[in-house]
C-alpha cells in the first residue's frame, strides 16, 4: 500500500468508528465495541505499516488560505512520529480490549468506545501532524476527547468536576500555546514543521530574540497538557474517569502529547537557553513535588497519577537537558509501564471496588496473582530497577543531566528517583504484603472472573514491553536518527543506588513483617500534612484564582445589572417622568393654553423684532 | 368653460353642498346625505385628478391660482374627505339630531381647505381659512355626550379664534408692508422689504393660523383635549384633511416668503413640537388623546420639511402630508369602528382586537407602523424624505433630534399595538364592520403600503407640486 | 432568472400566500413555510456555488430605478460576504421553520412575522442601495416585537420593548448618518456602488463613521449597547432567538462592513482603535457576565455578546495593520459560524424548554441521561462556542486572534485568555444542567427526547458546523476576493 | 395722528383684548377679548388703507368681511357656550378643565 | 383742532373700552367696554376716511354682535351679578403675556418703513361704489364664500343651541 493510504488508515480510521458507534449504534453496545476496536486495529495496522516503510518525505496538502496565511495539513513521517504512532495505536488498542472486560457492565459503553475512538483519532492525527496548527487542532481535540472520557460517568458530580477541571487547566496552558503559535505566523507565514525546524531557514533564524518568548509560551501549553507545576492539579482529579481511561490518558497519550510536542520542537527549545532553564526548573520541581505527594497517597490511582506527573517531569528534564533521545525513550517506556500499572490497578479496583491500597491489600490483592505480577513488573520499571525498561530510559536522563553539567538538577533528579522508588515500592508492599488479610467470601457470579482474559492479555503484552523495551534503546535512537552515548557503569551507580535505597526504605517502612506501616515522613508532621494535602495547591487556587474569577464575574454581573440594565430602566423611567411633566402642561385650562401660546408668539415676535 | 374646469373640484363640492343643504329641508334620511357626500367627494377627487396638470386663474387675476401644487393638494384633500365621509357611515358619537347636516359641514370645510390651497390673496385666504374652520367648530360641538362635548368644542374654538385673530393681525402687517393683498405683489416687493422686522413678524403671525390647524407648537394645546372628546368622525377629519391643508399652506407661505428668521423659528417649533408631543404621549391612556399628542409630534416632523425653506423640503412635507393622511385614516377608522358605542376610548378598549376583528387589528397595525415610521409603510419613506431634506441643508443635529424622538414615540405606539394585537380580549364580541368600512380599511392599508413601497410616482408628484410653488 | 430577486421573492410570495390562507389551515401553513425555506435554501446554495469566487466583487447585479427624483434604485448584488450570509439566512430560516414545527398558538401570524423578518434580512444582505438597505434593515427588526410579545415567555413585555427601543435607537443614529453620506457625496444617488467611487472628505468621514458604526453596532450587540440582546433572547421563542442571534445580529455587523467600512474607510481607520478596545472589552465582559447567569438563554445571550465582540473586533482590526485580511475574513467567517452555532443553541434550548417549561440551569442537573440527544446537541454548540477546533468557529477566532496579536498584542493576549473564560461558562452550564445525578423531576422527559423531524434541523446545523470546521476553505475561498477588494480601500 | 400712532393704538387694543381673553373667567368676556383682537386688526387695515395703500377700497372690503365673519363666529361660539351651559350649568373658564393630562 | 380733539376722544374711547373689557369684574361691564371700544373704533374709522365702514361697524358690531352677546350674557346672569373671586395671579400673567406681545411688536414697529402711494389716488378711490364694485368683481368669490360661511354658522348655531334629543 502506498504511504498516503497507510497514513490515512493510521489517522482516520477511528473517526468513522466514532461516528458509527455514537450515532448509529448507541443502543447496540456490543456492536459499537466491535466497530471501535476494528477502527483502532486498522489504525494500528496503518501505523505499523508506516513504521515498516520507514521514514519518508512528509505528505502535504493545502488546507486553507487567508490573507498571508497558507495552511496545509498532512503527515509528517519521520522516525519519531512513526514510532510514537505505533505506541499510541497499540496502547489504545490494549486499553480498548481491556475495557471490554472492565466496562462490560456499563450501559453507556457504546458512548465510551465512541469516545475512545475519537480520542484515538485525535491523538494519532496529532502525532502525524505536519503542520504546527494542525498539531494544535488535534491537541485541542485530544483535550476534548479526554474531557468526555474523564467525565464519562457524568452523573457522578466528582467525575464531572474533574473533567471540567482537566479541560480548564489544560485550556489555560493552551492559551499560551495558542499565542505562541500565532506569534510564529507573522515570522514565517506558515506552520510547516520541517520548515520551522530547519536550522538554516527555520524559526531559529527568523525569530531572533522572540524565540525565547515563543518557546516559553509553547512550554505553557506543555505545562498544561503534561500536567506540570503549576497546572498539574487536574491530573490526579482526572482519576475519576474509568481506570482504562486513566491508563490511556496518563501513559501514552494525552499527557504524553506535551512531551511529544516538546520533542517535536526540540531544536527550537535548544536554541532558547533561557527557556530551557525554566523548563528544567519547572520539571525538576514538579518531579519532586509530585513524588512527595505520591509518597503519602493511599489511593492507588492517585499514586499512579502523581507518579505520572513526576515522570513527565523527568522526561521534560531529559529533553531540556538537551537529550532528545532521553526524553523520547522515557516517554515510550513510561507509556508502556504506566499503562501496565494502570491496567493492573484497574483489575484491583474492578474487583474490590475500592481505590485504597491498604484496603486492596487487606482484602487479598495478591490473590490476583497475574495482576500482582504485572504490578510488580510495572512498579519495578517505574522505580527504575534494572534491567526493566524504566531503568534504561531514566539512566539516559541522568546521563543527560550529568552531561549537561547542572549539578543542582542532577541532584534533584536523584532525589526524585529516590522518592519514586520509595513510593512505588510502598505501593507494591501495601498491596502485596499487607499486615493482615481479611478473607471474605466474594460473590464472583455477577462480576465474572476477576481477571478475564480480555483484561489479562493487554496486561501481559504490556508487561513484556515493560521488561524488554529497555533493550531497544539503540533502535529507538536510530529511529530518531541519533546515536546514543555509551554510559559507563560507574555513572549508573548513583541512580541505581538511590533506587535501591528507596526500595529498601519502603521495605523498612511497609514491607517487613514488623513494619510501622507509616512513612518515614510521618516523623515530620508538618511535612506530612503538607504532602497529604498536596502542598495545599488546590486550596491555594481555590482561594485565589477561583475566588478572583468569581469576584470578577460578580463585578461584571453587577455592572451589567446595576449599571446597564438599571441604567436603561432609569432612562426609560425618566422619559416617562418627562412625559408626565410635559402632559402636566396640558392642565385643561383653556386660558393657560392661550396664554402659553401667546407667550411663545410674543417671544417669537421679540426674536424677530430684536434682530 | 376652462375656468369652470379649473374650478371643477370645488364646483363638485359646491354642487353637492347645495344638495346636502336641501337634505334636512326635505327630511332625507342620513343615508342619503352620507351617500351624497361621499359621491360628491369622489367626484371632486376625480375632478382634481383630472385637472391636475392644468393651471390658470379661474377668477379675477391674482386671487386664485390653480396649478399643480393646488390640484395635488386638492386631490389629497378630496381623498381625505371621501375616506372620512365613508367612515362616518354611522357617526354614533354625533348628536343624532345633527346627522343629516353633518356631511354638509365636513364638505364645506373641505371646500374651505381647497380654497385655501388655491388662494393667492390675503382676503381670499382669510375667508377660506374661516370657511375651513367654522364647520369644524360646529362639528366638534355636535357631540352627543352631555359630558365633555361642550368643553372640547369651547377649548377648540377659543384657541382657534385667538389663532385666527393673530393670523389676521399678521395679515394686516403684510398689507401694510406691501400695500397690497396679492401674493404676486409680495413676491415683487419682497427684495426691498426684507429688512423690515414688521414684515417677518407679520409673516410669523400669519403662519400661526396654520400652525394652529396643524396642531404645531405653540398652537398645539387644543389637540389632545379636542381629539379626546370630539365625535370620532370629526376627529378623523381634523387629523387628516385639516392637516393636509395646513401643511400645504405652510409650504406655500414659507415658499412665498422665506427668511432665515422664519425658518429658524420653524425649526425650533419643530423640535419643540415633536419633543413635547412624543413625551407627553408616553403616559396617555386614552387612544384618541394619545393620537392627539402623536399628531403634535407629527406636526413637528412635517415642519422639518417646511423649515428647510427649500424645494426638497416642501416636496417632502407634501409627500408626508399625503402619507400622514392615509396613515391617520387607517388609525382613526379603527377608532371609529371600535369606539362606536363609547365616547372615550381607552387603550384597554382595544384589547384583543385581533380576535374581535382581524381586519381592524391589521389596519391599526399598518397605520401605527406608519406613524412609527417603519417600512414598508409610507411613514418610513416619508421620514426618509423629510430627514433627507433637512440634511440637504446640513441640519444634522435636527435630524438626530427627530430620529431620537421617533424612538421615544415607538414606546407609546407599541403600547397601543400591544393591546390590540397581542393581548386577549376582555369582551370577545366581534366588532361588526360594515362592508364600506371594510373597503376603506383595505384601501387605506393598501395606500399606506403602496406609498411606502412604490413611492416613485407620488414623490414625483410632490416634487412637481413643490416646484409649482416656485 | 435573476437569482437574487428570486431569493427575495420566495419569502415575499410565501408571505402573500400566508396572508391569504385561513388561520385554521395550520399544517398547510407549516408545510408552505418549510417548502419556502427549502426553496430559499436551494436557491442560496445555488448562489453560493454560482458565485465566482476567483473573480470576486459584486455579482448577479440587478438594477431598477425606484424613485428617480432622489436617486433611489432597487439595486441588488452579492459579493462574497453577501453570498455567505444569504446562505446563512436561508439555513436559519429553514431550520427555524422546522424548529417551530410543533407551534400551536396563532400559527399563521407567527409565520407571517417570521417570514417578514426573513425578507428583511435577505434584503439587507443583497441591497446595494442605501435606502433599500435601511428599508430592509428596519423590516427585519420590527417583527421581533410581536414575535417576542406573543410567542415569548417570561418577562417578555419588558424584553420586547427594550429590544425595540435599543434597535430603533440604533436606527436613529443611522438615519442621519446614511442621509449625510448621500448629501455629502452630492451625487444624487443612494447607490452604494456609485457612492463608493466618491472619496469623502476625511473630516466628514471621521464625523459620520461613528453614527454608522454605533447605529449598526447596536444590532450587532456591541458593548456597551448590548443590553437588549440577552434580555430579548431570553424572552423570545426559540426560532425567533435563532433568527435573532443567528442572522439579525449579523445585520449589524454587515451594515458596518457594507456601509461604514466601504464608504467611509478613513473614518473607519480613525475610529478603529477606540472601537477595537470596546469590542475587546465586550468579548471579556460578555464571558464574565455569562458566567453568572442562571438561565440557559441568558448564558447564550451573553455568549453572543462575547462572540459578536470577535466579529466587531475583526472588523476594526481589518482597517489596521498587516493582518487586515485575516481580521476581515475572520469577522465574516465568525458571522456565519456564530449564526449557525447560536441557531443550534437556541433551537436546542427551545426544545428543552418546550418540554420542561424551564430554562433555569439549577432546575436541571443530570439532564444528560434523560435527554441525551438534546443535550449532546447543546454540548456541540457549546464546544463550538468555546472555540474548539473541528467546529466552524475555531477558524474565525483563530484569524481574529492572529490579527489582534499582530496589531494590539495586549488585546490579543487578553482575548485569547478569554478562551478560558468561555470554557468556564460553557462548562458551568454543562455541569449545572447536564451532568450530575439525574433530577427525578424530569424523569418524564426520558421518553420525549428528540427524534425524527425534530432532529433534522439540528442535525443540519451540526453538519454545517462540522463541515466548515474541517473545510474552512469553502468559506474563505468565497470571501477572500471580496476581503481583498475591501481592504484595498484602506 | 400718524400711521404709527394708529398702529400703536391697534397694538394696544390687541394686547388689551388678549389680556381680556386670557384673564376673564366668563367665557363671554373671553369672547369679547377676542373680538377686540379682531378689531385691532381691522384698525390696522383701516390705518394702512389711509396712509399706505394704492387702492383704499381693498382694506375697507377686508374690514367688512372681518365684521361679517366676526358675526358668524360669535353666533357659533355663543351657541357653543349655550350648549356648554346646558351641560355644566356654568360657563366659568376655570371650571371647564375636565379634559387634561 | 376740534377734529383732533374728537379723534383723541375716540382713541380714548377705544382704550377705555379695551381696559374695561380687559379688567372688568363683571361681564356686563366687559360688554359695555366692548361697546365703547367699538364705538370709538367706528369713530376712528370715520377719521380714517371711511364713513361706510364706520357705519357698518356701528350697525353690525354694536347693533348685532354686541346685542347677541348681551342676550347670551343673560345665561350667566348669576356670574354677572355675583362676580367670582378674581384670580390675581392669573390676571398678572395675562398682563405679562399681553405686555410681552405689545413690547415685541412695538419694538419692531418703531423701525418700520411703509411705502407711500405712488401717485395721487383716483378721485373715486374712497367712494362706496368702489367697495361694491370690488365685492362683486375681484372679490366675488370672497363675497359668495362669506354668505356660505354665514349660512353655515346659522345652521350650525341652531343645531348646537337646540336641545339635544335624548339619544336612543
Amino acid at each position: 500500500m502506498d504511504t498516503l493510504t497507510l497514513a490515512l488508515l493510521a489517522t482516520l480510521s477511528p473517526l468513522p468508528a466514532f461516528f458509527v458507534a455514537l450515532v448509529l449504534l448507541n443502543n447496540r453496545p456490543s456492536m459499537a465495541q466491535a466497530v471501535a476496536i476494528f477502527g483502532t486495529a486498522l489504525a494500528l495496522l496503518g501505523s505499523v505499516g508506516l513504521l515498516l516503510q520507514g521514514p519518508t518525505e512528509p505528505l502535504r496538502f493545502a488546507w486553507f488560505s487567508s490573507g498571508q496565511i497558507h495552511l496545509q495539513f498532512g503527515f509528517l513521517l519521520d522516525g519519531m512520529s512513526l514510532m510514537f504512532g505505533v505506541a499510541v495505536a497499540l496502547i489504545t488498542l490494549c486499553v480498548m480490549i481491556y475495557s471490554l472486560g472492565y466496562m462490560a457492565a456499563d450501559p453507556g459503553r457504546a458512548r465510551y468506545f465512541a469516545m475512545l475512538s475519537l480520542f484515538a483519532w485525535a491523538m494519532l492525527s496529532f502525532v502525524y501532524a505536519v503542520d504546527l496548527l494542525q498539531s494544535f487542532i488535534f491537541w485541542e481535540l485530544v483535550g476534548l476527547a479526554s474531557f468526555f472520557l474523564i467525565g464519562f460517568w457524568y452523573e457522578k458530580p466528582e467525575a464531572s468536576a474533574a473533567a471540567r477541571k482537566a479541560f480548564l487547566m489544560t485550556r489555560i496552558g493552551d492559551v499560551g500555546l495558542f499565542i505562541g503559535i500565532l506569534m510564529i505566523l507573522p515570522l514565517t507565514n506558515n506552520f510547516d514543521l520541517p520548515a520551522l525546524l530547519d536550522p538554516d531557514t527555520g524559526l531559529v533564524k527568523l525569530a531572533g530574540p522572540a524565540l525565547s518568548t515563543i518557546t516559553l509560551l509553547i512550554f505553557m501549553g506543555i505545562v498544561g497538557k503534561s500536567a506540570q507545576f503549576p497546572l498539574h492539579t487536574w491530573l490526579p482529579d482526572a482519576m475519576e474517569g474509568p481506570t482504562p481511561v486513566s491508563a490511556l490518558l496518563h501513559s501514552a497519550t494525552m499527557v504524553a502529547a506535551g512531551v511529544y510536542l516538546m520533542a517535536r520542537l526540540h531544536p527550537l527549545f535548544m536554541a532558547a537557553p533561557d527557556t530551557l532553564h525554566i523548563v528544567l526548573a519547572v520539571a525538576a520541581f514538579t518531579a519532586l513535588l509530585s513524588a512527595t505527594i505520591a509518597m503519602v497517597a493511599t489511593d492507588i490511582k492517585k499514586v499512579l497519577a502523581y507518579s505520572s506527573i513526576s515522570q513527565l517531569g523527568f522526561m521534560l528534564m531529559g529533553l531540556a537537558a538537551g537529550s532528545l533521545f532521553a526524553g523520547v525513550f522515557h516517554l515510550i517506556t513510561h507509556a508502556v509501564f504506566k499503562a501496565l500499572l494502570f491496567l493492573c490497578s484497574g483489575v484491583y479496583i474492578h474487583h474490590f471496588a475500592t481505590n485504597d491500597m491498604r484496603e486492596i491489600g487487606r482484602r487479598g490483592g495478591r490473590s490476583l496473582g497475574a495482576t500482582t505480577l504485572g504490578l510488580a513488573i510495572g512498579a519495578g520499571a517505574l522505580a527504575g530497577l534494572p534491567p526493566l525498561a524504566g531503568f534504561f530510559s531514566k539512566e539516559e536522563i541522568f546521563a543527560a543531566l550529568g552531561h549537561e553539567g547542572s549539578t543542582l538538577f542532577y541532584i534533584a533528579a536523584l532525589i526524585a528517583a529516590f522518592l519514586t522508588a520509595y513510593y512505588t515500592a510502598r505501593m507494591f508492599f501495601l498491596i502485596a504484603l499487607p499486615d493482615e488479610v481479611v478473607k471474605e467470601h466474594h460473590d464472583d457470579s455477577h462480576h465474572g472472573s476477576p481477571q478475564p482474559i480480555v483484561m489479562l492479555a493487554p496486561i501481559a503484552l504490556l508487561a513484556i514491553g515493560a521488561v524488554g523495551l529497555g533493550f531497544f534503546g539503540a533502535a529507538i535512537a536510530a529511529q530518531l536518527g541519533l546515536v546514543p552515548a555509551h554510559h559507563e557503569i560507574a555513572s549508573m551507580l548513583p541512580a541505581v543506588g538511590v533506587v535501591i535505597l528507596g526500595m529498601a526504605l519502603a521495605y523498612f517502612d511497609y514491607g517487613r513483617t514488623a513494619a510501622p506501616r507509616r512513612g518515614f515522613i510521618a516523623a515530620v508532621p508538618a511535612l506530612h500534612a503538607l504532602f497529604v494535602n498536596k502542598w495545599y495547591i488546590d486550596e491555594f487556587y481555590r482561594a485565589v484564582f477561583v475566588r478572583l474569577n468569581d469576584a470578577l464575574s460578580a463585578l461584571f454581573f453587577a455592572i451589567e445589572s446595576r449599571f446597564f440594565d438599571d441604567g436603561f430602566d432609569q432612562v426609560g423611567h425618566s422619559a416617562i417622568r418627562a412625559g408626565s411633566g410635559a402632559s402636566r402642561l396640558q392642565n385643561g385650562w383653556v386660558q393657560f393654553y392661550a396664554g402659553a401660546t401667546m407667550f411663545f408668539v410674543g417671544l417669537a415676535a421679540l426674536y424677530i423684532g430684536l434682530r | 368653460m376652462s375656468d369652470a374646469l379649473l374650478f371643477a373640484p370645488e364646483l363638485a363640492l359646491i354642487v353637492t353642498g347645495l344638495a346636502l343643504f336641501a337634505c334636512p329641508i326635505f327630511e332625507f334620511r342620513y343615508r342619503t346625505a352620507w351617500l351624497l357626500a361621499a359621491a360628491g367627494g369622489a367626484l371632486s377627487l376625480a375632478a382634481a385628478l383630472l385637472t391636475i396638470d392644468m393651471s390658470g386663474q379661474p377668477f379675477a387675476v391674482g386671487i386664485y391660482r390653480v396649478d399643480f401644487f393646488s390640484q395635488f393638494a386638492k386631490a389629497a384633500l378630496a381623498l381625505g374627505f371621501v375616506l372620512v365621509a365613508v367612515i362616518s357611515h354611522r357617526p354614533e358619537t354625533l348628536d343624532r339630531s345633527a346627522w343629516v347636516e353633518f356631511p354638509m359641514f365636513l364638505l364645506f370645510a373641505t371646500l374651505g381647505a381647497m380654497m385655501m390651497v388655491s388662494a393667492t390673496e390675503l382676503l381670499t385666504l382669510y375667508i377660506a381659512m374661516e370657511l375651513a374652520a367654522y364647520p369644524l367648530y360646529i362639528g366638534v360641538a355636535l357631540h352627543r355626550s352631555t359630558g365633555n362635548g361642550g368643553e372640547s368644542a369651547t377649548k377648540y374654538m377659543v384657541q382657534g379664534m385667538i389663532a385666527s385673530a393673530v393670523s389676521l393681525y399678521g395679515m394686516s402687517f403684510l398689507y401694510g408692508v406691501f400695500g397690497s393683498t396679492y401674493f404676486s405683489d409680495f413676491v415683487q416687493q419682497l427684495p426691498a422689504a426684507t429688512g423690515q422686522p414688521l414684515l417677518w413678524i407679520g409673516t410669523a403671525l400669519l403662519l400661526s393660523g396654520f400652525l394652529f390647524k396643524l396642531g404645531a407648537f405653540p398652537f398645539h394645546f387644543w389637540t389632545p383635549d379636542t381629539y379626546q372628546a370630539a365625535p370620532h368622525e370629526v376627529v378623523t377629519y381634523l387629523a387628516t384633511v385639516s392637516k393636509v391643508a395646513a401643511i400645504a399652506l405652510l409650504c406655500r407661505l414659507t415658499a412665498l416668503m422665506t427668511d432665515v428668521q422664519i425658518t429658524t423659528l420653524l425649526m425650533w417649533l419643530s423640535i419643540a413640537a415633536m419633543t413635547l408631543g412624543n413625551f407627553a404621549a408616553l403616559i396617555q391612556q386614552d387612544v384618541k388623546r394619545l393620537l392627539g399628542y402623536s399628531a403634535i409630534a407629527h406636526a413637528g416632523y412635517v415642519l422639518i420639511g417646511v423649515q428647510t425653506g427649500a424645494q426638497l423640503g416642501f416636496s417632502s412635507a407634501l409627500f408626508y402630508a399625503l402619507g400622514y393622511l392615509v396613515m391617520s385614516v387607517a388609525c382613526f377608522l379603527v377608532i371609529c369602528e371600535v369606539g362606536r358605542d363609547s365616547d372615550l376610548i381607552s387603550i384597554d378598549a382595544l384589547k384583543g382586537l385581533h380576535q374581535r376583528s382581524p381586519l381592524m387589528a391589521a389596519t391599526l397595525l399598518i397605520g401605527l407602523f406608519g406613524l412609527i415610521g417603519l417600512p414598508p409603510t409610507v411613514g418610513f419613506i416619508g421620514k426618509w424624505f423629510l430627514f433627507s431634506a433637512a440634511l440637504e441643508q446640513g441640519q444634522f443635529g435636527l435630524v438626530l433630534v427627530a430620529a431620537a424622538n421617533s424612538v421615544v414615540a415607538l414606546y407609546y405606539y407599541l403600547i397601543v399595538l400591544r393591546a390590540a394585537y397581542l393581548e386577549e380580549a376582555v369582551d370577545a364580541a366581534p366588532v361588526s364592520v360594515s362592508p364600506w368600512v371594510r373597503l376603506t380599511a383595505l384601501a387605506s392599508m393598501a395606500m399606506v403600503l403602496v406609498l411606502g413601497t412604490f413611492p416613485g410616482r407620488f414623490w414625483d408628484m410632490a416634487a412637481r407640486a413643490a416646484q409649482a410653488l416656485g | 432568472m435573476p437569482i437574487l430577486s428570486s431569493i427575495l421573492l420566495v419569502p415575499i410570495l410565501t408571505l402573500c400566500l400566508l396572508l391569504l390562507m385561513p388561520a385554521r389551515a395550520v399544517s398547510a401553513i407549516r408545510w408552505l413555510c418549510a417548502l419556502s425555506g427549502l426553496a430559499a435554501s436551494a436557491l442560496s446554495l445555488k448562489l453560493f456555488f454560482a458565485y465566482d469566487s476567483l473573480a470576486g466583487g459584486l455579482q448577479f447585479s440587478e438594477h431598477v430605478s425606484w424613485v428617480e427624483g432622489v436617486g433611489i434604485s432597487y439595486h441588488v448584488a452579492a459579493d462574497g460576504f453577501g453570498t455567505v450570509l444569504i446562505l446563512l439566512n436561508s439555513l436559519v430560516y429553514f431550520t427555524g421553520v422546522l424548529t417551530m414545527w410543533d407551534l400551536g398558538h396563532r400559527v399563521k401570524e407567527y409565520f407571517v412575522f417570521m417570514v417578514l423578518l426573513v425578507i428583511g434580512v435577505y434584503g439587507v444582505f443583497m441591497s446595494q442601495d442605501l435606502f433599500f438597505l435601511f428599508f430592509f434593515y428596519e423590516i427585519a427588526v420590527v417583527p421581533m416585537y410581536p414575535l417576542i410579545l406573543v410567542w415569548g415567555s417570561g418577562n417578555k413585555d419588558y424584553a420586547a420593548m427594550k429590544l425595540m427601543v435599543f434597535l430603533l435607537a440604533g436606527s436613529a443614529l443611522l438615519f442621519p448618518g446614511l442621509l449625510a453620506i448621500y448629501h455629502e457625496a452630492g451625487m444624487q444617488t443612494f447607490d452604494m456602488v456609485a457612492l463608493a467611487t466618491h472619496s469623502f472628505d476625511a473630516e466628514f468621514q471621521v464625523f459620520c463613521y461613528p453614527f454608522i458604526y454605533l447605529g449598526f453596532g447596536v444590532l450587532a450587540g456591541m458593548f456597551p449597547f448590548h443590553g437588549w440582546s440577552p434580555t430579548g433572547h431570553v424572552a423570545a421563542p426559540s426560532a425567533v432567538s435563532m433568527l435573532h442571534a443567528g442572522v439579525l445580529m449579523k445585520l449589524g455587523a454587515f451594515g458596518v462592513l457594507a456601509v461604514g467600512m466601504r464608504l467611509l474607510p478613513a473614518g473607519a481607520v480613525y475610529w478603529a482603535p477606540t472601537f477595537s478596545v470596546l469590542a475587546a472589552i465586550g468579548i471579556i465582559y460578555g464571558a464574565f457576565v455569562a458566567m453568572r447567569q442562571s438561565d440557559f438563554k441568558f448564558v447564550i445571550g451573553f455568549s453572543s455578546v462575547s462572540h459578536m465582540g470577535v466579529v466587531l473586533l475583526g472588523l476594526n482590526l481589518a482597517t489596521l495593520g498587516k493582518a487586515g485580511a485575516d481580521a476581515l475574513n475572520g469577522a465574516v467567517f465568525q458571522m456565519f459560524a456564530h449564526g449557525v452555532m447560536t441557531a443550534l443553541f437556541f433551537s436546542t434550548v427551545g426544545f428543552i424548554y418546550d418540554r420542561a417549561h424551564s430554562k433555569t440551569l439549577a432546575d436541571f442537573g443530570g439532564l444528560g441521561s434523560q435527554m441525551p440527544r438534546a443535550v449532546s446537541l447543546f454540548i456541540i454548540a457549546g464546544l463550538c462556542g468555546a472555540g474548539l477546533p473541528g467546529l466552524a468557529s475555531f477558524w474565525p477566532e483563530l484569524l481574529v486572534f492572529l490579527a489582534a496579536l499582530e496589531t494590539y498584542p495586549i488585546i490579543g493576549v487578553a482575548i485569547i485568555g478569554g478562551l478560558v473564560l468561555t470554557a468556564v461558562y460553557i462548562l458551568r452550564v454543562f455541569a449545572l444542567a447536564f451532568y450530575g445525578p439525574p433530577n427525578p423531576r424530569w424523569e418524564g422527559l426520558r421518553t420525549q427526547d428528540m427524534r425524527g423531524m425534530q432532529l433534522l434541523p439540528r442535525a443540519i446545523l451540526v453538519a454545517v458546523l462540522v463541515f466548515f470546521g474541517f473545510y474552512p476553505n469553502a468559506m474563505l475561498n468565497t470571501i477572500n476576493q471580496t476581503t481583498a477588494a475591501l481592504l484595498g480601500r484602506f | 395722528m400718524t400711521l404709527e400712532s394708529y398702529l400703536a393704538l391697534g397694538l394696544a387694543l390687541f394686547s388689551l383684548g388678549l389680556v381680556a381673553a386670557l384673564s376673564q373667567r366668563n367665557l363671554i368676556a373671553v369672547l369679547i377679548g377676542i373680538e377686540l383682537m379682531m378689531n385691532a386688526a381691522s384698525l390696522n387695515f383701516m390705518a394702512f388703507n389711509r396712509y399706505v395703500v394704492e387702492d383704499p377700497a381693498v382694506g375697507q372690503v377686508f374690514v367688512l368681511i372681518i365684521i361679517g365673519l366676526a358675526a358668524a363666529e360669535v353666533a357659533i361660539f355663543l351657541s357653543i357656550i349655550l350648549r356648554l351651559y346646558r351641560q355644566r350649568r356654568e360657563i366659568d373658564s376655570e371650571h371647564i378643565t375636565t379634559l387634561k393630562g | 383742532m376740534i377734529e383732533q380733539a374728537v379723534l383723541y376722544l375716540f382713541v380714548g374711547l377705544v382704550l377705555l373700552g379695551g381696559l374695561m373689557a380687559a379688567f372688568a369684574r363683571q361681564v356686563l361691564y366687559a360688554i359695555i367696554g366692548l361697546g365703547v371700544a367699538l364705538l370709538g373704533l367706528s369713530g376712528v374709522f370715520l377719521f380714517l376716511g371711511s364713513p361706510f365702514v364706520a357705519a357698518m361697524q356701528l350697525l353690525i358690531y354694536i347693533g348685532g354682535i354686541t346685542v347677541a352677546i348681551v342676550f347670551a350674557m343673560m345665561l350667566s346672569i348669576s356670574m354677572a351679578v355675583q362676580p367670582p373671586q378674581s384670580h390675581r395671579g392669573k390676571s398678572a400673567l395675562a398682563v405679562v403675556a399681553g405686555a410681552l406681545f405689545f413690547a415685541a411688536v412695538f419694538v419692531a414697529m418703531r423701525g418700520a418703513e411703509f411705502p407711500s402711494p405712488a401717485g395721487a389716488l383716483p378721485a373715486d378711490a374712497w367712494a362706496i361704489s368702489r367697495i361694491g364694485h370690488l365685492l362683486l368683481n375681484a372679490y366675488n368669490v370672497v363675497f359668495e364664500t362669506l354668505s356660505v360661511v354665514l349660512l353655515l354658522a346659522i345652521v350650525g348655531a341652531i343645531l348646537i343651541a337646540r336641545r339635544e334629543r335624548k339619544t336612543a
